[in-house]
């Protein structure tokens, strides 16, 4: 039932908990700021050096990508030895030494998909945070439909010509290369597609905040004009990009998922609501309002429930569980409920937008209720993971 | 969230194919029209009890298999699924548990024999009013010479009629609505001065009206400590929540894939349709509701076999779920069927109305949200 | 800005009070039974013959048809003295005379596409409650979709001959005549319907009542098996039904929505909780089935200030306001989410079918519930109104 | 429900006409980003007095026109359309209510001719917490010879910054949550100890925490009986609720048009997506549920100007309708939109911002759901 005897990863956990109380350096042990998140690439500033010794550390055994070949740089662990390292991570409740769409996204496509050139010139430099990596999908006509993108790539030689633009490309204006979606042909739409990698310093690329009903964010458009590709930046074939899309999508929705959008943090609604409402009998004091929290408390804990036993059954029967493919759905439709019950509570504390007046963790609530709005948008809408539901899992057909 | 051991697999197995060949919806109908006054087939829970059914939760001393009530819960959603009548809630889940928890040796050895080999229905005669709410306990229990006697009302106590015994929740101290002062009988259905009077449900689950009018019971027909019977009580309930939050998990889930065969097969417009998305839309919502209540029935069910300290708020919340879930996939049933939905001849009448017996059982949603607030101290 | 001035009219009032204060009988004002609705017809039964009486009299006025022409035993008055009469109906506490989907469906479309012939044949029945119509419309296979109906009409030459199966025909199995769509010709949809009227009782129609879940019913299956059909009993022209079809079930329309699926009768929601969930503090004890129900009596509230702004809009603007296109789906959505608190707020009260142990009111209210299911189902169901607003109110267009 | 007369008709064309050139959607982010501490045009609403909406239900006697609440509703729509933001709510419709129901002569004489020209802006600060809940008033009012000393906070307060004088609740007996022994006055802005911090909010609507630090004001400043000001207090806020709910409804009205419009031309999987039929019932739903809520708040309106018995029960009806179909199309909207309606660029973030900021004004769909629940006696 395990990779490994259990008396072998005993061993593993002793030797991974003694190296990493060795080399976890302590001063990381403080909270970590928003803006200490470790992104790395070119343009990384460490604003406490220890962050950046962590890092180096980490990559140097190949553990900022556990599960990848030694020989791309990644730490060949098996599944069962991964696990016990984040099982002792996160018992040293250790800041994670790299944060990079290069290691969630790009790589396990590049390891399926990549020529072994590619592989040893891209994947070592993710595993040790050189590069940072954006993602050029979604355009302003092909959101929803991603497979509607326009961005074209002409074949000239000796190198393409990118043309086009993208939107909500994350931290385009940070990132090092951009792996980019592109129009290879015009008279088919999927098969017409190719995936394309190259460095966002190229002349023609240029990128541009976008700001949100919630503030500024790390979103960008990003614009390609006449932007000159070498050819052997083709991932795959050429009009083949589309499967590689999709299996990265996969990997990125795995990850918004698990994240379940971050909802735990700050103030819990409850505690909010008794101190915005009042208390009366122990209870808060707006029965309304109390039922309603109720009933969305044991949504969150359902979904809580429902994570973990499509995690215990994908293990169980190796491959995804059924429930797996709600997950995005209700964690979008949670998170925004618990948003909007927080504002709710906050009553005229949540009408803030900055400065005095208001309390800082009540401005924080406001601005993450105006962006959780952007969770049944982002990484597929709602409606379509509901056409998905329906279709793949459920086998409705097509309106013909 | 355990994996299903092979034992569990087994029975759940058993289960399905009983129901399919034994008692499918057809069985109700034919109960129904029938007009049985116990609400459920003799021959059937005999069957039930030789496939060891009714002692899934019975320690093995006496007779059961001791296998848990994540077990009885897998039986409980085939049942469900084909909305079988059956002793199974009254006495295989609540009294078999109220008796395993609480009661004395003698007690046991008396009644838990007879419940695992289906020789026995106990009934549980614990509400007083329309709506759940055991602190409310008024029918009064007091002392005369070595025992007690009994005067009260009891309504709507599923299986009343067809009991063998009772468990009842009467008030020996305190007031209506508080917990204390609350003690558990167990009265046989033939002592004097106890009568019943058939009740006709909605659903055609077996119900009465019991009456107690000056029952006399000795001192050991109490169940674990006089006035303190509230915690038994609860911790029996819950128990009782969380297996008929499984049954009702399957009622939902057939409900559900009978309706999403009817859009796969129904003709309107041209189309199948099955393909309207908005129709698609509500399917996949439903299947998320499912989902996640699978989820709480389960984790409820494990809690209370692996003996977890958040029993009481995950039966609430499966419970809430379920109720939720089937009340929702129920209306569906009937709308997405449309006229052929609404009439008697087809199971859909028949599965909204047992959704709402079983939402109202041991609380509705509305009762388990305020109950969860409560436990979670808001 | 009125049809006749303020003085005829007053004049017109003043002879109607009068003479409805002395026609009609004083024995009526007691509740009318079920079993009393003056459906009339040849199969009438008059519990009290007084209610015959009420409609003689009243069909000798033409005034249960008050507006059709009195060239076809109709009243002929203006809709302002219409007006007027079911004013003073009203204020007199009258019961109808006569209930007839022959006056409220059969005979405004007759009036506009029949003959003068059968004009002259059919509406004076209707008028004096002699001839009881019933519908025949839905099929097994054409509900939503009526226009893909199936049953057969052939034209034999010197008569039709009918074959196939109508469901949902409300009193099938007391009516005198049928009002029919028939398929005469299988190779076009729409136009290859007609609009037949015949004898219920001509050789091979056979009525079967339909069993609801909320218990027995005025509907019925309706088979015709070889029916013979005299050829002047089409309406308008062979394949031209569909028109008339659909304008009848405007009629049919007005007449539901008007009714709100008779949501007001039996004891208010607040007190049947009150009752039976107790009280606290004045208030009903449960305080989230408090707010639920609050939160419907407020739809239902808005719902009839709809209804009212919806007449007074289309008056003023002599053509329907866009409020009126609502009011189908708002009926019924009112009515279930009624019934269902009704239910929920009789807790195991609401959980019976009949015999002791329940309150009779109780019972009457479970079985309103179940009926109340099919308040989105019949007369159009819910995702089609949806789809009409869609698509005629707002203007979006069919999938393609 | 009365059909509007020609001068209604004219007013409703010369609102529409006037936000449409003077004050679009862009005018309010042009606001926003000046970072206006008042939250107004001052320019516009001169124009606004000029055309005599500030005066619309002052009594023609102060310069007013009289022409009641559906008519100020009126201009409240079309303003509510363009998120334009004025004193209309604060002063026009609440302040002057308050007089014209409850001040003496002098005051009326010495305020109402000012609100009309919009000479004058007075602000409502009645609210002690973040929840509305008028009976809950504490500041306290203090006798101090002739006249009364004020000591408190009122937080929020609705263009509390532009104001030159406040409507202030205050507690003269009594104890916070009792009805009795709340006074009104009327103070000036500039009163000593009267001091104001400018809030930033989400929709750019003016605001400011206002605190009184023992300001001494006169006994003319007392409008209406002390000690009885609730009810007046009550009926000023009935008008406010019904006359927000209109602007409210304007909000949703756009909101769900700009929606609408976006589904005609957005093209995703080859199909314009209003096509899909997910999209349509979702708006069809959303048109019900708008011409619902314009039914309850034309009622409300008519009834205040025709003093009918059911003003309360209609304007707790029109708050809490406009307050979830508000909040359903702005969500709406922003998720039709996809990511554009995420963006700050597109105004369908501030639809929504300014949609949270109304449903919390003057009371929300929960306290008026229980207003209303109350006041039906349940």
């Amino acid at each position: 039932m395990t990779d490994s005897a259990p008396t072998e990863l005993d061993a593993f956990r002793a030797e991974t908990r003694a190296w990493l109380e060795q080399n976890y350096p302590r001063s990381l042990d403080a909270p970590m700021a928003e803006d200490d998140a470790p992104w790395g690439g070119r343009r990384a500033k460490w604003s406490n050096p220890d962050a950046k010794l962590w890092l180096d550390r980490m990559a140097a055994k190949g553990w900022t990508a556990p599960t990848w070949p030694t020989a791309y740089g990644g730490g060949g662990l098996s599944a069962e030895q991964n696990r016990v390292l984040q099982q002792e991570l996160i018992r040293l409740k250790a800041r994670p030494a790299l944060m990079s769409f290069g290691l969630w996204m790009l790589g396990p496509v590049l390891l399926e998909y990549a020529t072994e050139e590619q592989k040893q010139k891209f994947l070592p430099p993710i595993v040790r945070g050189e590069i940072r990596w954006c993602q050029g999908y979604s355009e302003p006509g092909a959101g929803s439909d991603l497979a509607g993108l326009q961005t074209r790539c002409e074949d000239q030689g000796d190198h393409y010509l990118v043309n086009g633009q993208k939107v909500w490309t994350s931290y385009a204006d940070q990132a090092d290369w951009i792996f980019c979606l592109v129009r290879t042909d015009t008279s088919k739409k999927h098969e017409g597609i190719s995936f394309l990698l190259f460095d966002m310093t190229t002349p023609g690329v240029e990128p541009r905040p976008i700001k949100l009903i919630s503030g500024s964010s790390p979103f960008c458009e990003t614009f390609f004009d006449n932007v000159k590709v070498p050819k052997d930046q083709l991932v795959g074939r050429l009009n083949g990009g589309w499967d590689i899309a999709k299996r990265l999508l996969q990997y990125e929705r795995q990850n918004i998922s698990a994240s379940g959008f971050g909802g735990g943090a700050g103030p819990e609604l409850e505690d909010v609501a008794k101190a915005f409402v009042g208390v009366s009998g122990g209870k808060i004091a707006d029965p309304d309002l109390r039922a309603r929290i109720a009933e969305h408390r044991m949504y969150a804990k359902a979904f809580a429930l429902t994570v973990r036993r499509a995690e215990a059954e994908s293990k169980a029967a190796k491959g995804p569980s059924a429930a797996t493919s709600i997950i995005k759905y209700a964690a979008a439709k949670m998170n925004q409920d618990r948003s909007e019950l927080m504002v709710e509570a906050l009553g005229t504390q949540g009408l803030g937008w900055e400065g005095e007046g208001f309390d800082p963790d009540a401005l924080k609530a406001t601005r993450a209720w105006l962006r959780s709005k952007g969770n049944s948008i982002e990484g597929g809408t709602s409606e379509v993971n509901l056409n998905v539901v329906a279709k793949r899992v459920l086998g409705l057909l097509d309106h013909q | 969230m355990a994996v299903l051991t092979e034992e569990q697999v087994m029975l759940k197995d058993a289960a399905k194919g009983w129901v399919s060949e034994r008692s499918p919806v057809s069985a109700l109908r034919k109960l129904r029209d029938a007009d049985v006054d116990v609400g459920f087939d003799r021959a059937a829970w005999a069957e039930m009890g030789q496939m060891g059914w009714a002692g899934v939760v019975v320690p093995e001393t006496y007779g059961g298999s001791e296998f848990g009530y994540r077990s009885l819960g897998l039986v409980l959603e085939e049942t469900g699924r084909t909305l079988t009548n059956s002793p199974l809630v009254s006495t295989a889940l609540f009294a078999a548990s109220v008796l395993t928890l609480g009661a004395g040796a003698a007690q046991k050895e008396a009644w838990l024999g007879r419940i695992a080999e289906a020789g026995a229905v106990i009934a549980p005669a614990i509400d007083e009013h329309a709506h759940h709410a055991p602190a409310a306990t008024a029918l009064a229990a007091t002392r005369s010479g070595d025992g007690w006697t009994l005067t009260g009302k009891k309504p709507f106590v599923l299986d009343g009629m067809a009991a063998d015994a009772f468990i009842v929740a009467a008030r020996t101290s305190g007031k209506p609505g508080e917990e204390a002062g609350i003690t558990l009988f167990l009265v046989p259905a033939s002592a004097p001065g106890l009568s019943r009077t058939r009740l006709k449900t909605v659903d055609s689950r077996g119900a009465a009206d019991v009456s107690f009018e000056g029952v006399a019971v000795g001192a050991d027909t109490v169940i674990g400590q006089a006035d303190q019977g509230f915690g038994l009580l609860d911790q029996a309930l819950d128990r009782a929540r969380a297996g008929l939050a499984a049954e009702m998990l399957g009622q939902a889930s057939q409900a559900f894939e009978i309706t999403l065969d009817y859009l796969k097969t129904r003709v309107q417009f041209g189309q199948v349709i099955g393909t309207f998305q908005s129709l698609q839309h509500r399917a996949a919502k439903m299947f998320t509701e499912l989902e996640m209540t699978r989820s709480c029935v389960e984790a409820a069910l494990d809690a209370i076999d692996s003996n977890g300290n958040d029993v009481r708020a995950l039966c609430s919340l499966a419970k809430a779920k379920a109720s939720e879930t089937v009340h929702l996939v129920s209306n569906e049933m009937v709308q997405m069927h449309g006229g052929i939905g609404m009439t008697d001849a087809h199971d859909a009448g028949l599965y909204m109305k047992r959704a709402r017996v079983s939402e109202a059982l041991f609380g509705g949603a509305s009762f388990h949200r305020d109950r969860y607030a409560t436990l979670m101290g808001y």
